[in-house]
This record gives structure tokens, C-alpha cells and sequence, in this order.
């Protein structure tokens, strides 16, 4: 899927968090978009998975203007969005149960994912059961079982120590190569920006379009 | 456990025994017990009771009537509550409607049931059901509005439909306070079962107590009023058993 | 409702602690007499018919079931009657009539006006100022209204038994009600009689009231109706001990209220006619319940319908009870007759009472006896109203003790004496 | 907002047109409306109700049992919920006793509370008490258990005593179900209006409304049910009102 | 104050997570605790707060056992601990209310506070209105308008953009080295962890006290 935002301003109530965004992303590739903490890259992902309206401007996916959710684009939360009464398996499944994918299918598959991001075991665990950083992988394992064509991830890796961190990246990576999905991803890891990003926007600075290169400056000051 | 259950049941006889001792010696500090009468009084009328046919078919026909109106209070006043939480056009139309209504005191609907329905026991059931729909459909709606809004994001950027929206997470999400309303329906359905047999005329634990009362029957009123406390109390229980086992995720769930 | 189609359902309202319509309600129903004529008139006719039977607290629910087509015939008091024609009177055919009588006092004792036995209070003057429970629209207001003849009182409007608890409770000072609350507080000890209604001399009735719709549609049902209703109120005569004790078992009341009222010379004379100073007195009361709420004009004449009666029974204007107390008077060896002077004596253990000529012979009786009484009752030597002797004010009059209901009454007589004073004079 | 309103008066409009309809044809399917007093009867009878001193008297009086039993009701019914849920001793001692007098309808309650309570005024504000006051409880109690435990662990590092859990924490994070249980209990101290004022025996809008009944006053009876609605109606939304601004936090609230 | 915990073994229900732990800081030391996801980091954070009782072992501060919370010692939570019914100023605000600061006096220290972390103008916003770096900044404005003795941070810098991160890294660290606040801080960024702690500590991994220069292979494998 490609992604193509024209002239976007969104933002709560009276006041415009994006004023006038412009950002194109190609199909199959990966977006990393940076920023001071409340410059609004939160919010850009909620307009572009159609959670928030804009106010102006347009989004543009694969030419269609974006209204209301779809479950080709899947949005991995900052703060995570499990539902607190289903167990690991159950949010996982979720996705797979929306789709009317058969009870024992989905079982199977949802548990193959969590398995992968290392919650094998945990399957049972409700998500106040588990720890911050185990959270974030069920979102991900959540987010891998819906098989979006575009994935927005906001700090999807945050919580995570380096090993395991790493070992996400990995997985994460692998899979959306592999099925082209288009994706943004939100990061404060510099180091994470530029080893994953085709490209890497630095937003909150009159929305530059930087190089590999140019991004440790920009955002270490 | 064992010292829970023991806690309990001292409660309950440490409150017979005051009962006893207030009407028995008759006190009158500013609340007057002279009249009323004894624990001991009201056990042996409660024990004659348990001995008759009639008191069995009296709780046979008013637990079928409160089940009854509760069930369809459970389903329309959770429907409705939903409802009106989650659409605003829908809610402006049915709301002002329902708000009129609510503060109508189950007595006062005997002569409207009396005249509305073709038969008593339609009319029972209906009052029943309009007593506990209320605290369903209220309670339900709070909960539904007070829902965090992340949960429902997330379903809807999983392509979640309006549908599967409601069943996945605004029921569940919204189960805890759905069963407080429950557990106070229950209640209040019990609280109108007097007003609503009082169109019976025949059966029913709420016409024999008022049935008691027309007499001057203090004990045969106690006996009723226990015998509705107690039926309301293992119906409740029920509710409040269910609703904790479909709460269990909940963290104050989890510690009681 | 809710009939097979083959089957004639007929449902009957009453109210059971109304002990003054025992012969159309729970007398009736604990007698099977309605049925036993139904299944017998079912042979003939090839119809089955099923009777519900259904107990209420007050007349207006079964007025409400009669305006809902749901309660096809229904008792209840001369006030709620009045209430129920003028409702239904705007529906025309589709209304009620009034059938018959159950029982009436010509001289209106059924209501009385009681208060706590530690009132003060002598007279309904002396309630001045004072709360007075009663329900407005019953025939126990009625009679408060005309007897309190301009004195200020506080009417505080409740149901029968709310008044009953508010009098215990010291909530209200006096109660005005209709019958079996008066006796029953009474014999509980738990008021004293203040007023009596006869002294007001205007007769208060209980009557049978019939949608007619369905009067029209099964004729036959309301005439095996009125039959049964006679066969109980010859039952109540002929058998009033055991009548009372049955009406007693079915409601609660104490067996020895009921007896009060529907024994022999009983406050209450069991008669179907609709006698013409019945008539008379309901259409007296038309402008009274009319003062009370927003009740519109009853046309009496049109509402009372004595056709179906007329058809079962001939009537009778006779005024005299029917029931009387008879025998020989075991103390004083002559017969009983007289029954403004007769009265009965029930001991514990016996499954009978027994008759005394006069209250006299009746205390003599008593005494010699030297039993545990369970009941002794003495006409008021100024009204006749039955009364309990216990409970009644005494004044010696020459070597004669004459009972009284009222300590008022008694006062204008001489010295007041209580029963066990008399007792002893005897 | 106009749009809203708009939508409001057509729902109520049409509620009323609905009845005038169906009672003035006298229609019979199932439902059986041809005995209901129409729309226009009670509109004629509340209008001249409106003219009259005594109407006014007993709204007064109605409003003042129900605010104090309310009010009573608030304070106690919400201490004793937060106490119940957060206690586990105190729950099982009072738990026990509560549940078996919540069912206890207010009507079977008539008796007690005049032989209880020295003044008839203090009776009827006692019933509405207890009518308003076990939703309070039991709502309260749900929305306790339901916290999260994360603000309580905060306010805990924070050095927070018992009592400041209590006050910074508990009674805010529990509002919004507080406040649907306030909202329920006001309606059930409504319900409860006429078989308090039984007592009465003068005035109020219950008492006038059972006295219509027991003169088979059907316009009288629906005026009376008109007017507990509106007063209900009333009540309850200054509640609400309250409850909405208490918690305008909350993400449901920002939405409507 | 100084921490010494011997043999702590603590978990949820049944499941031990802890299982004889042995640590010691020392006064105004700064240690850092790394370890995989899931290893138990959160739950000793808890445990030396007070919140989660061990099942065996003791846990001394300033050689007194601990039972329940203090306000001397805070702690800064992975997912915010804010109150959703508080604006930011009101959340900083309340450690000094359940001291009894007058309301004018609190309020002022309460706004120092915030504008430290860069959110003035921020101050009447509710959680809700924060993006997830705000809010980690507000909980940390709040834990050190606490003023404690002992400080247990659970990843307080998880959400925040590198210059933000560093931000607050320095006015952290200058304000802890400053009051002497003994300090435990749990990450999963190993360059932060080497450049700020005193001595770094893996969890899951039998409890090594391990030397800068170790941590490096340790943790990325
Ligand atoms: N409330 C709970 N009930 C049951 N198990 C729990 C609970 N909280 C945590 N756990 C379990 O305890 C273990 C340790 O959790 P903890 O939160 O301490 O990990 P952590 O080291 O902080 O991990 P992360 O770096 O991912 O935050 C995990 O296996 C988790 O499943
Ligand atoms: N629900 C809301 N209502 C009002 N304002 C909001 C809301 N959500 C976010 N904001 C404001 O919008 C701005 C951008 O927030 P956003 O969450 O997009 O930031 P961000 O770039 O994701 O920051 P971070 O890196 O800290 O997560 C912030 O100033 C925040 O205060
Ligand atoms: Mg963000
Ligand atoms: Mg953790």
C-alpha cells in the first residue's frame, strides 16, 4: 500500500497538532518518522489508521482518501491496547476472530505467533499478568496475526531490553520484508531509526525529509 | 474461608439477637421497638410456615414473575442502555421518553397494568420487568460512557465492524458495571414485588405479606418481609456470583 | 380471562377481611356452593364453567378489574359501590350494576371510631385539633364526616391497616373504619370504641356488584350466582358459629370478631334484598362522596339493577335480623327471645355458645360458671349494637346492669363500671 | 445543540401523540388501551391541577422527603459501599445484614416505619432513604472493586495514608459509577414516593396519586404519575448534571 | 538510604519471579538494573517500595525491614501512575498535598517542576491529552517534587525522543547526585544504563554484579 498525505492539519478540539503536513510513502517500503516527544507522531499514525479525523488536507492510501478504520492498516499502540479481560491467546486471536477465521485455526496460529515473539507459556497470562515489556509483544504478535498491508507502529520496540529488543527487530523486519507491507514507525531510538528506515522524517521541524546520515544531527542536537 | 463464613454468620445472629432484645424489652429511644414484634415471634410464624403448601406455591409463583420480568429487563435494558450510550441521535429519541418514565413508582402502574394487559399476570411480570429495567439500562449506560476509548481503537483498526465493536469490547468492557445494575435490578424488582401482586389477588409471597399487613398481622408481615429479603438475597446472589465469574480479569475481582 | 374456548370462565373479586360480604366471598368460596350450582347447571347445559376466586384489600382494585372486563362479579361496601357505578357509569352497557345486598346495619354500626386504650378522650369533640386516621371514599369516613358534625379534627387519609399502625403507633389519635377493624383492634386491646356508628341511625350496606356485559351474556351464571349467595346466607343463619370460624380460618381475623359481626344479632344483618332504606341511604351518600373527590353524579336508581334478583329470591323490607339468638337461658331458666337484651356467653373448650336472656343473666352466667370465656357478647342497651361484654361500659340501673358500647353513651346513665366491677355485682 | 433539543421534543411529542392515539381509538391488539384516560383528559386535569395551592403544597413536600432521604442516602450509602468493598472484615460483618434488607420492599417497610419512627415525617423520609440508599451501596461497591490498582499503588509511594487513598484515589476513581448509582437511587427514591406518603395521610404528590387510585381516579392517577415523572425527571438531572461535570475526565463524557 | 536485600524470593499467587535475591546500595549510590523482558525488574522495584510483599528473604532499608510504603521512598512506574481525573499540575502536585503543602506554596513548586521537564503550558491538560513522552515527563516531575530519600525508577525514560531523553537524563541526575537520593533504576537501554549508573546489576542471569566494561557483552549476547 502506498501512503500520500496532502496539506494534513489534525489535531484535539480548536487546536492543530499537524499544520499542513505533506509525506508520501511507497509501497513495500519502511518510514521512519522521528520527533521531540508531543510533536505529534502519535497523532499522525491515529489519522492515517482513520481513528482522527483531519481537519484539512487529505490522506491518500493507495489513492483513496482514508475514512475510518480498515484492517489493512494495522496500528500498534504506544500505550498498549490489549483488552485487559482476554488472556495473551485471546488478543492475539482477536484479529483472526474478526476475520471469522475458525476457533481452532486461529488457536493454532495465534499461538505460533506468540510462541515467536518469546511468550510461549504465557498464553494464559491476562495482560496485568504480564510485564511491561511482555505487553508490548503480544501487541506486536497481535498486530503480525491481522497480516495488515500497511502497519503503523508507534514505539513498538520501547519497553523492550536490548537482547529481546533485538530479537523483535529481527522478527518484526523479516516478516514485513517478506509480505512487502508498507509501514510507519515511530521511534525515539536514533540508533533504531537509522538501521531500520528507508527513509527517516524528522517531524516537528517543518516536516524535513532527511538522509541516514543527516538524522543523528537533527535529532541529537 | 472457614473464618470468612464464620464472620458472616455471626453478623446475621449478632443482628437477630439485637432485634430480640430491642422489641423484646420494648425500648423507646427516640426509635420506638415497643410495637414490633420479637425475633422469637417472627422465627416460630416463619417455622409454621415452612410447613404449608401455600407458602411453597407463594415462592414458586413470585420467583417465576420476578425471573421472568427480570430476564426481559436484563436483555432490553442492557440493549437499550447501550443504545442510548453509543448514539447520540438515538439516545436524544429514546432518553427524554425514558427519563419521564423511570421515577414512576411501580404502584402507581397497577392500575395501568391492571387496564393495559389481558391478564394478571401479564400485568405482574411487566411491573416486575419495569422495576429492574431502569437500574439495568441506567447502570449500562454510565458504564458504556465511561469505556476508555484505546480498547475500542484498537478493535477498529483491527477492522473491526460497529457489530463486532459492541459484542467484543463495549459488552465486555462495560460487564462490571452492566452487573452492578444487574445486582440493583434484581433488587428493585424484589422491592416492587408487593406493588406488583397487589394486582393478583390470588398467590405470591408480596400479596400474602400485604395480605398480612391488611390484617394487622405484624409476624405475618416480618415473616413476608424476610421471606422477600432472603428470596432477594439468593437471587442477587446468583447475579452477583455470575457477574464475578464474568468479571474475573478484573484486579478487585481477583483479591475479594 | 384466558378461557378454553368450551369453558365459561367466571372470576369473582372479594375481600376477604370485608367480613360483611363473607356470603358473596370467602364464606362463599370456603362453602363451594357457586361451583357445586355451576356443575350442576354445567350438566344441563353441556358448559363447563371455572370460577377464580380473587382477594383484594380494598374495592378499588376490583373496581379496576371490572373497568379491565377482568373481574366479572365483585363485593365491596357502600361507598366503593357508589365509586364503582359512577366510574363505569360513562360506559354505559359496558358498566356494572349493582345485584344485591350482602349485609347491611340499618343503624350504621358497621363503622365505629376507636382510639388508644389510654386516650382521655370521652367524645369525638374531644378530638378537636387532634389527626384522625381514616380512608377517604370508605364507608368508614362517611360516618366520621357526619358524626363529627363540625368539629375540627385532621384527617389524615390512609389505608385501614397503614390507620391501624398509625393509631398503635401514636402517629394518629382515633380511627375511623368499617367493620372488623373496629372489633378486631378492640378485642386485640389494642384500641377502645369511642363512636358508634348507630348512633348516627343511617344504615350502611355491602353489596354485589356485576359487570354487565357479562350479566347479559351468561344470565345464568349471576342467577346460580345469587342462589349460592343465598344458600350461604341461609348457612350463615342457620350455622353462624361454625360459618364464623370458617370465614375466621380463611382470613385470620380471631374467630370471636367475626362471631361479633356475623353471629346471631350480629352488627351485621345478612340479607340479599335491595331493601328501599338501602336504596335510600346510597343515594344519601351520593353528595358526600361527591364533596371527596372528583367523582361525577350517580344516577342509584339506574345503577342498582333488581331484576336478577327478583328472578332467584322474592326480597323482603323487613328490617329485623334474621339470626337470632334463641334457646333457653340455662341461668335464669326462661327462653330467650328478646334481641335487643340477648346476648351469649362462648367458654373456652366448648365448640358452642350459650344464650342469655338478658346481659344480667349473662354476667350471673359467667360468674357461676367460673370458666375461662372466651367471648361474651351483649347487645348496647341504647342502640343494640352487639358488643363485646368485656369491653362494654356498664351502669347499674336499679337491681339491672345495663352494658353500653361507648363510655359516653353509658355516662348519661349513671356511674360508669367496668365489666369486672359488674362481674362482681351480678 | 438546536438539532438536539429538536430531537428531544419530537421524541416527547410523539410519545404523546403515540398515547392520545391509541387511547382515544380505543385499540385492542393484545395491549388493551380502550380503559386508559387519553393524552388530552390528563392534560385538561393536570392544567387544572396548576391552579390549584394544594398542588403546589405537595410538590414542596415531596421534593423535601425526597431530598433528605436522597441526601441521607448519598452520604451513607456511599460510605458504607466504599467501606464494604475495601474492608474485608467490615464486608463480611455488614455484608450479610445488608443483602437481606435490600430486597425488603419499601411498601412492606409501612408498617415498621411508623411504629419505629415517633413522627410520621420521620417514617416517610426513613422509606426513601432506604430505597435510594442499597443502589448507592451497590454501585459504590461495584465501582470500588472495579478500580484499577496501579493510582492506589501511586498515591501509596507517595506516602499516602489509608485515609488519603481514600479520599485522592478511591472516591474520584469511583465517581463515575457513584454517580450512576445516585442517578438509579434517585429513581427508586421516587419509585418508592407513593408507598412512603402512605403514611402521610395529607399531603404530597404520592399520597395524592394513591388517593386517586383508591377512588378509581384514572386521569387523578396519571397526573400524579405525570407529575413523579417530571419531578424524577427533574431530580435525576441535576444529579447527572452533577456527575457530568464530577467527571468530565472521562473520555465518554468529552463525547456527548 | 541504603538498601541490603537477603535472599528475597517474591512473586504473584503461587509463581515465584525473585528467588533469593541478594543486593546491596548503598547511600546516594545509583544502580542500575537491566535484564531481559519479563525477568523480574518491575516486581523488585515493587517489592523495596512496599507494595508487594516477598515471601521469604528480607528487604532492609536504612537497616529497617520494609513493611508497606513510605513517602521517602518513590516510585516512578513503567505505565504511568497518573491520576486520569488530575491535569498535569494537579498529578505533581499531589505528593506535596499528602504532605500538607499549602495549596499556594505546592502550586508554585508543582509549575517549577513542570516547566523543568519542558511542559509548561501544559499544565491544565488531563493525561488523556498527553502523548505518552508527556506523560512519562509529568510522573517524573511528580516523583521529584516528591522529594524522597530513595528513588526506584521503572524505565522512566522509556517514551522519550533522544534530546528529550537526554533532557531529562541530566536534570534527573543533577537534582538525584544533588539531594544524595540512593537511587535504583531499571532500563532497558544499555547505553544508559553505562553512562548513568554507579554499578549495574543483570537480573535473570543469577544476579551478577557486573563492571561497566561487562555489561556490554552481557546484555547484547
Ligand atoms: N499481577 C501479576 N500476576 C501474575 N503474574 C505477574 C503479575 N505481574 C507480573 N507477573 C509476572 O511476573 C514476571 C515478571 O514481571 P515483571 O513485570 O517484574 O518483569 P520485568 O522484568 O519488569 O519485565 P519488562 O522489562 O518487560 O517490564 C513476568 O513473568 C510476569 O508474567
Ligand atoms: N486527546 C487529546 N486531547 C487534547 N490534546 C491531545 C490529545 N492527545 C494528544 N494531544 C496533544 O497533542 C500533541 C501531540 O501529541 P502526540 O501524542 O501526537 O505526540 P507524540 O509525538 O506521539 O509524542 P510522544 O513521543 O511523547 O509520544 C501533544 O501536545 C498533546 O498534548
Ligand atoms: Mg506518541
Ligand atoms: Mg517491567
Amino acid at each position: 500500500m502506498s501512503v500520500r498525505i496532502e496539506g494534513l492539519t489534525a489535531g484535539y478540539g480548536r487546536s492543530a497538532v499537524l499544520r499542513g503536513l505533506d509525506l508520501v510513502v511507497a509501497e513495500g517500503e519502511l518510514l521512519v518518522v522521528v520527533g521531540p516527544s508531543g510533536c505529534g507522531k502519535s497523532t499522525l499514525l491515529r489519522v492515517v489508521a482513520g481513528l482522527l479525523p483531519g481537519t484539512a488536507g487529505r490522506v491518500l492510501v493507495d489513492g483513496v482518501p482514508v475514512r475510518g478504520t480498515s484492517r489493512d492498516r494495522a496500528l500498534v499502540f504506544q500505550d498498549d491496547g490489549l483488552l485487559p479481560w482476554r488472556d495473551a491467546l485471546r488478543n492475539v486471536e482477536l484479529p483472526l476472530a474478526l476475520r471469522g477465521v475458525p476457533r481452532a485455526e486461529r488457536r493454532v496460529r495465534a499461538r505460533g505467533w506468540l510462541d515467536r515473539v518469546g511468550l510461549a507459556g504465557f498464553e494464559r497470562h491476562l495482560p496485568r499478568e504480564l510485564s511491561g515489556g511482555m505487553r508490548q509483544r503480544v501487541q506486536l504478535a497481535r498486530t503480525l496475526a491481522q497480516e495488515p498491508r500497511l502497519v503503523l507502529m508507534d514505539e513498538p520496540f520501547g519497553a523492550l531490553d536490548a537482547r529481546t529488543r533485538s530479537a523483535m527487530q529481527e522478527l518484526v523486519m523479516a516478516v514485513l520484508r517478506e509480505t512487502g507491507t508498507t509501514t510507519i514507525f515511530v521511534t525515539h531510538d536514533v540508533d533504531e531509526a537509522v538501521r531500520l528506515g528507508d527513509r527517516v522524517v524528522v517531524l516537528g521541524a517543518g516536516e524535513v525529509d532527511v538522509r541516514r546520515e543527516a538524522i543523528l544531527a537533527a535529532v541529537m542536537g | 474461608m472457614a473464618r470468612r463464613w464464620v464472620l458472616r454468620v455471626v453478623s446475621l445472629a449478632a443482628g437477630l439477637l439485637l432485634w430480640q432484645v430491642l422489641t423484646a424489652s420494648g425500648v423507646r429511644l427516640w426509635l420506638r421497638f415497643d410495637q414490633l414484634p420479637t425475633a422469637v415471634e417472627v422465627a416460630e410464624r416463619f417455622a409454621r410456615q415452612l410447613t404449608r403448601a401455600e407458602f411453597y406455591g407463594d415462592l414458586g409463583s413470585s420467583l417465576a414473575r420476578i425471573g421472568l420480568g427480570f430476564l426481559l429487563a436484563a436483555v432490553v435494558g442492557t440493549a437499550l442502555g447501550v443504545v442510548v450510550a453509543r448514539s447520540r441521535v438515538l439516545g436524544d429519541l429514546v432518553q427524554p421518553l425514558l427519563e419521564v418514565v423511570r421515577p414512576i413508582p411501580a404502584i402507581a402502574l397497577v392500575p395501568i397494568a391492571i387496564l393495559l394487559f389481558p391478564t394478571d399476570e401479564q400485568g405482574i411480570v411487566f411491573i416486575t420487568f419495569v422495576a429492574a429495567f431502569f437500574p439495568i439500562l441506567v447502570s449500562t449506560r454510565h458504564a458504556v460512557r465511561a469505556l476508555p476509548t484505546t480498547w475500542e481503537d484498537a478493535l477498529r483498526t483491527m477492522g473491526g465492524s460497529r457489530r463486532q465493536v459492541l459484542v467484543r469490547v463495549v459488552l465486555p468492557g462495560a460487564l462490571p458495571g452492566v452487573f452492578g445494575g444487574l445486582s440493583v435490578g434484581m433488587g428493585v424488582a424484589w422491592i416492587c414485588v408487593i406493588s406488583a401482586e397487589m394486582i393478583s389477588g390470588r398467590y405470591g409471597v408480596g400479596y400474602r405479606t400485604w395480605q398480612a399487613y391488611t390484617v394487622v398481622d405484624y409476624p405475618g408481615v416480618v415473616v413476608g418481609m424476610v421471606t422477600i429479603g432472603l428470596l432477594g438475597r439468593v437471587t442477587a446472589g446468583v447475579v452477583e456470583l455470575l457477574g464475578r465469574r464474568a468479571t474475573r480479569w478484573l484486579p478487585g475481582e481477583a483479591r475479594s | 380471562g384466558g378461557a378454553a374456548s368450551d369453558e365459561v370462565a367466571v372470576v369473582v373479586g372479594y375481600q376477604s377481611k370485608t367480613i360483611n360480604t363473607v356470603t358473596a366471598g370467602t364464606l362463599l368460596r370456603e362453602l363451594g356452593y357457586f361451583e357445586r350450582r355451576l356443575d350442576a347447571l354445567g350438566q344441563r347445559t353441556g358448559t363447563r364453567y371455572r370460577v377464580t376466586w380473587q382477594d383484594y384489600d380494598t374495592g378499588a382494585p376490583i373496581t379496576a378489574q371490572m373497568v379491565a372486563g377482568r373481574v366479572d362479579i365483585g363485593s365491596m361496601g357502600d361507598f366503593p359501590l357508589l365509586i364503582n357505578g359512577s366510574r363505569t357509569q360513562d360506559m354505559g352497557d359496558e358498566g356494572t350494576r349493582m345485584v344485591s345486598v350482602t349485609g347491611y346495619n340499618a343503624r350504621g354500626a358497621l363503622n365505629m371510631v376507636v382510639v388508644r386504650p389510654d386516650s382521655t378522650a370521652k367524645a369525638l369533640s374531644d378530638l378537636r385539633g387532634q389527626k384522625v386516621s381514616t380512608s377517604v371514599g370508605s364507608a368508614g369516613h362517611g360516618t366520621l364526616v357526619r358524626a363529627l358534625d363540625g368539629t375540627e379534627v385532621v384527617v389524615e387519609n390512609q389505608q385501614p391497616s397503614v390507620g391501624a399502625s398509625a393509631l398503635q403507633g401514636g402517629g394518629v389519635a382515633a380511627l375511623s373504619q368499617f367493620v372488623a377493624w373496629p372489633g378486631q383492634l378492640v378485642f386485640a386491646g389494642q384500641a377502645k370504641l369511642l363512636y358508634d356508628g348507630a348512633a348516627l341511625d343511617h344504615p350502611t350496606l355491602h353489596g354485589v356488584v356485576v359487570r354487565k356485559p357479562f350479566a347479559d351474556a351468561r344470565p345464568e351464571v349471576l342467577a346460580e350466582f345469587l342462589r349460592a349467595q343465598l344458600d350461604a346466607t341461609r348457612y350463615l343463619h342457620a350455622n353462624p358459629l361454625a360459618a364464623a370460624e370458617s370465614v375466621a380460618a380463611a382470613t385470620g381475623l380471631p374467630p370471636e370478631v367475626v362471631y361479633l359481626y356475623n353471629g346471631p344479632n350480629g352488627i351485621a344483618t345478612f340479607d340479599l334484598s335491595l331493601k328501599s332504606v338501602l336504596r335510600e341511604a346510597l343515594r344519601d351518600d351520593v353528595p358526600l362522596l361527591r364533596s371527596i373527590g372528583d367523582i361525577a353524579e350517580l344516577d342509584v336508581d339506574r345503577f342498582i339493577d333488581d331484576g336478577p334478583l327478583k328472578a332467584v329470591y322474592e326480597g323482603t323490607e323487613d328490617l329485623a335480623n334474621p339470626a337470632r339468638i334463641t334457646g333457653e337461658d340455662p341461668v335464669c331458666g326462661v327462653p330467650v327471645a328478646d334481641p335487643a337484651a340477648a346476648g351469649e356467653v362462648w367458654f373456652a373448650g366448648e365448640s358452642a355458645t350459650r344464650p342469655a336472656a338478658t346481659p344480667d343473666c349473662l354476667l350471673k352466667q359467667v360468674k357461676q360458671a367460673g370458666k375461662q370465656v372466651r367471648a361474651a357478647y351483649v347487645p348496647d342497651a341504647a342502640t343494640g349494637t352487639r358488643w363485646f361484654a368485656e369491653h362494654a361500659h356498664w351502669v347499674r340501673d336499679g337491681d339491672r346492669f345495663l352494658p353500653f358500647a361507648t363510655e359516653a353513651e353509658a355516662a348519661k346513665r349513671g356511674a360508669v363500671l367496668t365489666y369486672a366491677q359488674a362481674l362482681a355485682g351480678a
